[in-house]
């Protein structure tokens, strides 16, 4: 393999999921059948079916996992609806890992862990929360709040029935927007879940998902009384050519796929609002 | 990403003959998005069309690439078995490897690669095609008729006897149309008036026929449905209400010197008319070319003796404007105009004679009444040439380059009658060929020859000279014998070509229906749909198709009608809709679209949008209106931005063929 | 310009759906030849020809590029050709201009009934194109075969 | 002239009749004026100038302006070939006129900087008019130059000095120029041979950028998005990648163009590069008038532009093919 | 001493050293120039600056990256890179070699690009002092002293010849490669050049705009200044400020479907553009004023914060001379400055 930048790496998928009617999970190995590299929780990777485009997606597998990488891709765009039409074997190309982790071997280590995730926002978190449960030892306890519009698009979800639940010490709140058949979980948005929930202030919360929660989960936060040093994100829709060079990315004089793309509130508060 | 799959047809040895099937499928199975390609034999048979719907339902195909004939021939055939199938019918393409492969290339190899690249093409359009759904549009009850002569009588009589009205728009004073003017038809000898104008009058009977005579069509807009026409009527300077066709009128004009158009200018009419004693309506007609009061204000002898007050010198043209669901072409022919081959002297000797101008001679309402005279003298001709081909199976230059198709038949007929009626005159026929492809046709000709003595010549008629003793010298080769002939002929009669009528040009390009360079409209289909013109809801009757005589008028009268209930049976018309959209995001409302839209599709509206930081903009829009738009594309090339863009044929599509061609 | 034997040329043809494509059609029904090198495309009208249509295919390693469309006065929309011939007659006066050979375009005006017009249109201006040689002008080397 | 202008900006501002002026504010050296909207009679006061050096075409700019508030009263200073553009605008439904104040500003010719640079003056510092000549201040001392040789490109072969468009004018009106000469460059390369034409516009287009200048500027250039800046269109391009894109992009620019540019000359003044792109716009317009009968765009604003009419004898596209050099 | 060049030779100087590499001289074209590659009976321009800079020949407008095949399911992954030749590019002046340090320092940090490195490890800088500098030039706003580009080599004008320095171990060995064509003389002239050059430097309109109020430090003041609205009002959205600038890098990577394989390849690309930072999800910089800020914000206030202080600008000036609308970084610094003072 070559340590070029920009000339990307062959992967096959081996396997495809479908989580939602809009998220398909892929898995992808080299041609040779091994993982493309290594990375940590939070990175991110180039994907590309050449002619059609390049994006950047967060690895969705945890670097615990040895055997392969995976990624959860919503469809929303030319590339996209592409990667969800592929047929198991199909080869793309891939290149990464990009950008900084989630602290989860400084900052994080021994800290009580609450995950907020809305719909896709699952993505980048599952790798983390996968990793933190293959670490189990290194952290406290893990608190996973995910929501979505409806049962269905419940990204992983057999994952998290069958594994997650049965975790000890990994508490899971689901929540549904809408009330539906079948369902008797909790139902109603994220921030007022998060706020009904009124989680320990000594935790660290990571958060992903729609703009729009994030916004308001985050002033819920605010009200509990949480600092915004406690809270982190991710901005990998941000990214571009993945390598700090072609200027898009940046917010003020961060590059988000150099500085980020895992920002703490705090970090954010001090770019001048422009993303 | 679409699923594809791809059908190749053999098409018996019409395309599996030149091009290598099997590697078209192979070749083709290999492109990315394919996941089936098979070839068979007829792919349009039942067998073929259900192999295409299993490998819709088996292989869940977004799209289908037919490679077989042209798309205009069984393009909807595949459509609707991919319909049958649940694929959206516009999610099938296809790839013409006979029309323009198979059948105009010789060579395997380079057949088959062309087949491989059209195929190509076709699935790279595929891959952008979208799944379209087919508007509704309402269909108006009522058909237009153009020409009331035998064609258009028929079909206006079969349509409303289907219980659907039908307007008869004649441009002369009556309905019948040439018809009117023979005497006897062949190959039955029956009387053409006998059997012409009980239809006449039953037109005119019929509630659910509406005649407009002496009227043309000024305007057509609309589709197939929906057209709109204005019809012009003519001023008469008769209240056609009502005028009784008593004919008094026509018997006290003062102004006797018109010539007779019915009687081919052989004799003279009056300035007000009623072309003939069966016309329909039976109303008079003033000529303002010739008519006195007209001209100079001074007469007005008719209207003192019109005891139904039916004239109206102040009559103007008035233009009706009515909606039709269809229209029917019945424009009918004209002989050509003989004048210019000098040859035959038509110009030069009043004893050389059209086939019609004999038909009016031998015709009992005709100038003579009936009695076979010389133009000339009136005295009784003992010696009669009849020359054939006059202008048809020409070159360009001299005529027309088709075969008039009546003319043997009516100078068998000509020739016959003359026998039979004088048996003292000698008939002479000059002939290139002798025709006679009908039922009893070839009969017919050979008791001319046998029975009647008439003398068939194969050859060329080179020279008519009128000589001093008012004789017609006609010198002719015999090509069978192989001599030089020389006959003193008391009359000459030409068989001259016909041709189209010379409304039907301005007509089509107001029906935007498409003629040949002869003027004959051009069909649908010439084996398959011969009564169609391509333009949907615009159908051919009669001769203004081709030549042909009354029988095979009739029945094509006839199709034409069985076509036009059908379409006027059903309430509403699915639209294409391969037609021209806006992307009102793209779109800056600059108004040249609509500029070049020859159906007043577009139409602009003030549409808000919600801006990315979520304020809200009003912007001028284009707007289609799909059940108008017929899908030309004029606009989408008007259109700066590609804001505008077709259905069906996409610009990106149309690249994509390209590119796949060019690769 | 050198002429290449074994050259053979890639020509376009766009062809209007209702005349010169069924024209087409007809020529083929009539088995009259002409080159295989000669490739349809099927178009409503001659107006729905862009610019960038013609342009992509000369782009794409096309070396000729013809349009055919019903004859002046008989189009099947009415008044589409009268619009493809003003923005031809432009557009190939502007490749002219450039200094592109201006023989690799053309316009044909074929009718439904004019099979041997098409089959003859084809084969002379594939002759034509053949005596120009390949496209080098106006081409993208990146496609270049 | 200026100060006549800055007199009735203020007036027309003060008494309500605008809320906008559209004109020009001053720059760094006495050539560099930028286009500048005002709304206060203070900035008109210290800020707005007009010169000989205020060449550039400002009539999109009320196109823009309107985007932003449709209703605002504006009112710009034209001269009299931004009328025409800004009648195309109108046409094009670009411009609501009831909303915009035009006066109409006699013109004799705009200078060109570039003029003065080519003829070999560095190091600029002020110019100041006089008479029939510049008198140019440098680093490196005084110069002169006749004004006509400073005159910009495009004026020296001006089509029209009549204010197609006014609500009122300052200074003298104008009469369309006949025997402008501006189709004479245009001549010249349809008398070369096809290598030489090739020749010439390949050493022109290969300088091309894709700055987007030329098509930012021009005024007939108001989509919303252009097709080159649009994945979706399929022809979409940033840079010219292959000779062919420089010469695509051209081309189709010119015909989208085509029949609406008044020949303004905008894409020839921007071009970082001085390719001579208004010899494209022109080869329409001349082939137009010379094909289908004499039209300048922005005449006025209700006629059909030539490629959106058309005559039943139109020349068949076989003229091109028949005429002159090859 | 010095080593001198008469300039009856220089023709031979290019002669000689194209014999070992490829060389590149600036020649006049309409109204402007560009660097082509030397070959006996160029004319080498005389004007100050090519109308782009000199960056093309580390980062070029359009350059292929990776070439992909495809077939079936399967992608081939074909690195089209040749091997480069070794090149001079001539005549640059001091503001365009600075400018090469500042490209350094965003395609050299890591991880590195090769693409460029490759390119700049094979070329070398032959610099010219300025004679004439024009008004647009501000470069010793960002203390570069025009009379000493401090390329590979420099060549300063004067005695009706060149005076040559080599400042690099790469411009010695160059140098000194070529052998006896130059001749060793008293560097005295030289000196005069530079100092006369010095002289008019101080004389330009521009010589008195510092960077005061600019810096990594000032990103809140200035990212709301209120000066960015009126500043961005006339701009048109074009991109000849960012692709004439000696120091804009920003790039876009596309796929180009030949037909018969996918090349993509890298092009310039402009902030300045609307589309530039269009996401499927939206984009951060909506109006014009933004990507104004952008801009101006990059060169004088993130690049300084990212590395060391140092600006993002080397006042060459081509902006000035191209921009359609006369807006500039000239102006840009005037009035935030002053609006700065004015607080």
């Amino acid at each position: 393999m070559t340590n070029e930048t920009l000339i990307p790496y062959l992967g096959e998928v081996t396997d495809i999921r479908i989580d939602t009617p809009d998220v398909k999970t892929f898995r992808v190995l080299t041609p040779d059948g091994v993982k493309p590299f290594e990375h940590m929780p939070g990175q991110c990777a180039m994907l590309s079916i050449p002619g059609v485009g390049e994006a950047m997606f967060s690895i969705t597998s945890s670097p615990t996992n040895r055997e392969y990488m995976e990624f959860s891709i919503k469809k929303c765009g030319c590339l996209t609806e592409w990667l969800h039409a592929m047929d198991i074997g199909q080869q793309i190309t891939i290149r990464g890992p990009y950008g900084k982790p989630f602290p989860v071997e400084t900052e994080l280590k021994g800290k009580d862990l609450l995950f907020i995730a809305g719909g896709i926002g699952l993505a980048p978190l599952r790798s983390v929360i996968n990793y933190v449960r293959d670490n189990r030892e290194n952290y406290g306890s893990v608190q996973i709040v995910y929501g979505a519009r409806s049962k269905d698009d419940l990204v992983d979800y057999n994952e998290i029935i069958s594994e997650w639940m049965a975790d000890d010490g990994v508490e899971v709140n689901l929540t549904i927007d809408r009330e539906q058949e079948g369902w008797d979980g909790h139902v109603g948005f994220i921030p007022n879940f998060v706020k009904e929930l009124n989680p320990d202030l000594k935790k660290t919360v990571l958060m992903c998902g729609p703009p729009v929660m994030i916004k308001f989960t985050l002033a819920g936060l605010m009200e509990l009384g949480f600092e915004k040093t406690q809270v982190y994100t991710t901005m990998e829709l941000k990214m571009k050519c993945g390598v700090g060079k072609c200027g898009r990315c940046n917010i003020g004089d961060k590059y988000v796929c150099k500085d980020g793309p895992v920002f703490r509130f705090d970090e954010l508060d001090e770019l001048p609002d422009e993303y | 990403m679409q699923r594809i799959g791809v059908f190749v047809c053999h098409c018996g040895t019409n395309i599996a003959g030149t091009v290598d099937v099997k590697a078209v499928a192979e070749a083709l199975g290999r492109e990315p998005s394919v996941v089936t390609s098979v070839d068979y034999q007829y792919m349009c048979s039942e067998s073929g069309q259900n192999l295409i719907k299993d490998a819709i339902r088996d292989y869940k195909l977004t799209g289908v690439v037919v490679c077989s004939c042209s798309p205009r021939m069984h393009e909807n055939t595949f459509r609707k078995a991919a319909a049958a199938a649940g694929l959206n019918p516009y999610m099938v393409e296809i790839a013409n490897i006979r029309e323009q492969c198979s059948w105009i290339h010789k060579d395997v190899a380079e057949a088959t690669e062309k087949a491989i690249i059209l195929g190509r093409a076709a699935i790279a359009k595929v891959q952008l095609n979208a799944p379209l759904v087919a508007g509704e549009s309402p269909v108006i009850k009522r058909a237009l008729v153009i020409g009331g002569g035998i064609a258009g009588i028929q079909t206006a009589l079969d349509i409303a006897d289907a219980g659907f009205e039908v307007d008869i728009v004649e441009k002369q004073p009556t309905i019948g149309g040439k018809m009117t003017q023979l005497d006897k038809t062949f190959p039955t000898l029956d009387c053409a008036a006998c059997i012409l104008t009980p239809k006449m009058v039953e037109c005119a009977q019929n509630e659910l026929i509406n005649i407009y005579s002496y009227s043309e069509v000024d305007a057509v807009s609309g589709f197939v449905g929906n057209f709109s026409v204005k019809i012009r009527k003519k001023a008469r300077y008769v209240d056609e209400t009502k005028c009784t066709g008593c004919g008094l009128c026509t018997e006290k004009c003062p102004q006797k010197k018109v010539p007779n158009e019915f009687n081919l200018g052989m004799d003279n009419r009056r300035a007000v008319y009623i072309p003939f004693a069966q016309a329909v309506p039976k109303v008079a007609t003033i000529d303002a070319d010739y008519c006195t009061m007209l001209k100079t204000g001074k007469c007005g002898v008719c209207s003192k003796v019109c005891t139904a007050g039916a004239i109206n010198y102040k009559q103007t043209d008035e233009i009706v404007e009515r909606q039709y669901g269809a229209i029917v072409v019945a424009t009918g022919f004209n002989p050509i105009k003989v004048d210019k081959y000098d040859e035959y002297a038509y110009g030069q000797s009043k004893d050389v004679i059209t086939s019609l101008e004999f038909e009016r001679l031998t015709n009992a309402a005709g100038p003579t009444s009936g009695k076979l005279l010389r133009p000339s003298d009136g005295k009784h001709p003992h010696k009669i040439v009849f020359i054939q081909c006059v202008g048809s199976r020409c070159t360009p230059e001299k005529g027309k380059s088709y075969c008039s198709k009546i003319c043997c038949m009516y100078t068998a007929k000509h020739a016959m009658l003359t026998r039979e009626k004088y048996p003292d005159t000698e008939v002479y026929v000059f002939y290139i060929d002798v025709r006679t492809p009908g039922k009893n046709f070839d009969e017919f000709y050979r008791r001319a020859t046998e029975e009647y003595g008439v003398h068939y010549i194969k050859g060329m008629v080179g020279k008519v000279s009128p000589k001093a003793d008012g004789t017609l010298e006609v010198q002719a080769s015999d090509l069978i014998m192989n001599e030089q002939l020389r006959i003193d002929a008391d009359l000459v009669v030409l068989a001259a070509a016909i041709e189209p009528d010379k409304s039907a040009r301005p007509l089509a390009t107001m029906l935007t229906a498409s003629m040949d360079t002869n003027d004959f409209f051009t069909e649908a289909h010439p084996k398959l749909r011969p009564v169609e013109s391509p333009t949907a809801g615009i159908f051919l009757s009669g001769a203004c198709q081709g030549p042909k005589d009354i029988p095979e008028t009739v029945s094509q009268a006839g199709a034409a009608a069985a076509k036009v209930i059908g379409l006027l049976a059903k309430n509403k018309l699915t639209c294409n809709p391969c037609v021209a959209h806006s992307d009102e995001l793209l779109c800056n409302g600059c108004s040249q679209c609509a500029n070049v839209c020859p159906y007043g599709a577009i139409t602009y509206i003030e549409k808000e949008f919600v801006m990315p930081d979520r304020s809200k903009k009003i912007r001028r829009v284009a707007s289609v209106n799909p059940a108008v738009c017929q899908g030309c594309g004029a606009c989408t090339v008007t259109c700066p931005s590609g804001a505008m863009d077709l259905h069906g044929f996409s610009n990106r599509q149309i690249m994509a063929e390209v590119d796949a061609i060019c690769k | 310009m050198q002429v290449n034997e074994q050259f053979t040329p890639t020509i376009v043809a766009f062809c209007c759906n209702w005349c010169s494509y069924a024209g087409a059609d007809l020529s083929g029904t009539n088995r009259l030849q002409y080159p295989a090198n000669v490739k349809i495309i099927r178009v409503p009208c001659s107006c729905r020809v862009n610019p960038m249509f013609i342009l992509r295919a000369f782009q794409r390693g096309a070396d000729g590029v013809i349009i055919c469309g019903c004859h002046p006065g008989d189009c099947h929309y009415t008044t589409g050709n009268y619009y493809a011939r003003r923005r031809t007659t432009l557009l190939f006066s502007m490749l002219d201009y450039l200094g592109i050979e201006r023989n690799r375009t053309r316009v044909e005006w074929v009718s439904a009934a004019e099979g041997a017009k098409f089959a003859a249109t084809m084969n002379d201006f594939v002759a034509q194109i053949t005596e120009l040689g390949p496209n080098r002008r106006l081409e993208d080397l990146r496609c270049r075969k | 002239m200026q100060e006549v202008m800055k007199k009735r900006a203020i007036e027309l501002l003060s008494d309500g009749t605008v809320a906008k002026v559209i004109g020009w504010m001053p720059g760094e050296f006495s050539y560099d004026m930028t286009p500048a909207v005002f709304t206060t009679a203070e900035e008109i006061e210290s800020n707005f100038v007009y010169n000989d050096f205020c060449g550039a075409n400002v009539s999109k700019y009320v196109m823009r302006e309107q985007k932003k508030a449709s209703d605002a009263k504006i009112l710009v200073f034209l001269k009299p070939c931004d009328t025409y553009s800004f009648n195309q605008l109108t046409a094009e439904h670009k411009i609501v006129r009831e909303n915009v104040y035009v006066i109409g500003v006699g013109c004799d010719g705009m200078a060109d900087v570039e003029k003065i640079k080519a003829a070999g003056i560095e190091g600029i510092t002020g110019i100041e008019s006089d008479g029939d000549k510049f008198i140019v201040k440098t680093v490196y001392g005084d110069e002169t130059i006749a004004r006509a040789d400073a005159l910009a490109e495009r004026c020296a072969a001006c089509k029209s000095k009549k204010l197609t468009v006014y609500d009122e004018i300052i200074g003298e009106d104008g009469e369309v120029v006949e025997n402008s000469g501006r189709f004479d460059l245009v001549a010249k390369l349809e008398a070369m041979s096809a290598d030489e034409r090739f020749e010439f516009w390949r050493n022109e287009l290969s300088r091309c950028i894709r700055c987007n200048a030329c098509r930012n500027v021009c005024p007939a250039c108001t989509c919303e998005q252009c097709v080159f800046d649009n994945p979706k269109s399929g022809i979409d391009q940033k840079a010219a990648a292959d000779s062919f894109e420089e010469n695509m992009f051209h081309i189709i620019r010119a015909f989208h163009v085509a029949g609406r540019c008044t020949d303004c000359g905008e894409c020839s003044r921007v071009c970082p590069q001085h390719i001579p792109l208004h010899l494209l716009n022109r080869k329409f317009i001349k082939d137009i008038n010379e094909l289908y009968g004499d039209y300048q765009a922005g005449d006025d604003t209700e006629s059909k532009h030539p490629l959106t009419s058309f005559t039943y004898d139109d020349a068949e596209p076989s003229v091109i093919h028949e005429r002159g050099n090859e | 001493m010095m080593l001198y060049l008469a300039k009856d030779k220089l023709d031979v100087f290019f002669e000689k050293a194209s014999e070992k590499l490829n060389v590149y001289v600036p020649v006049d074209n309409t109204n402007g120039s560009a660097y082509r590659k030397w070959t006996p009976g160029t004319v080498v321009s005389k004007g100050l600056h090519t109308t782009k800079s000199a960056k093309d020949f580390f980062f070029p407008q359009t350059e292929n990256l990776v070439e992909f095949k495809m077939s079936g399911k399967a992608i081939e992954i074909i690195d089209p890179r040749r091997e480069t030749e070794d090149y001079a590019v001539f005549g640059v002046r001091a503001c365009d070699v600075r400018s090469f340090g500042i490209l350094d320092k965003v395609f050299l940090s890591d991880p590195v690009d090769t693409y460029y490195k490759n390119r700049r490890e094979h070329g070398l800088i032959l610099g010219l002092s300025c004679g004439r500098p024009a008004e647009t030039c501000f470069c010793g706003t960002f203390g570069i002293d025009a009379a000493e580009p401090m390329a590979d080599v420099d060549f300063t004008e004067a005695d009706n010849g060149y005076y040559i320095k080599a400042n690099t171990e790469k411009g010695e060995a160059f140098v000194a490669s070529l052998g006896d064509i130059f001749e060793d003389r008293d560097a005295a002239p030289a000196e005069e050049a530079k100092a006369k050059t010095r002289e008019v430097l101080k004389k330009l309109p521009l010589s008195n705009l510092t960077t005061d109020g600019f810096g990594g430090d000032k990103l809140d003041e200035l990212f709301d200044a209120a000066g960015w609205a009126d500043l961005s009002e006339a701009c048109i959205g074009c991109g000849t400020c960012t692709f004439v600038c000696p120091t804009c890098q920003c790039y876009d990577i596309r796929d180009y479907d030949t037909g018969h394989g996918i090349k993509r390849f890298r092009c310039w690309d402009s902030c300045m553009f609307s589309d530039f930072t269009k996401m499927a999800h939206g984009n951060p910089r909506l109006t014009q004023k933004e990507r104004f800020r952008q801009r101006f914000m990059h060169k004088l206030v993130y690049f300084p914060a990212n590395n060391d202080g140092e600006y993002g600008c080397v006042g060459c000036g081509r902006c000035l001379a191209s921009c359609p609308i006369s807006m500039n970084i000239v102006k840009v610094m005037k009035k935030l400055a002053k609006e700065d003072s004015g607080k």
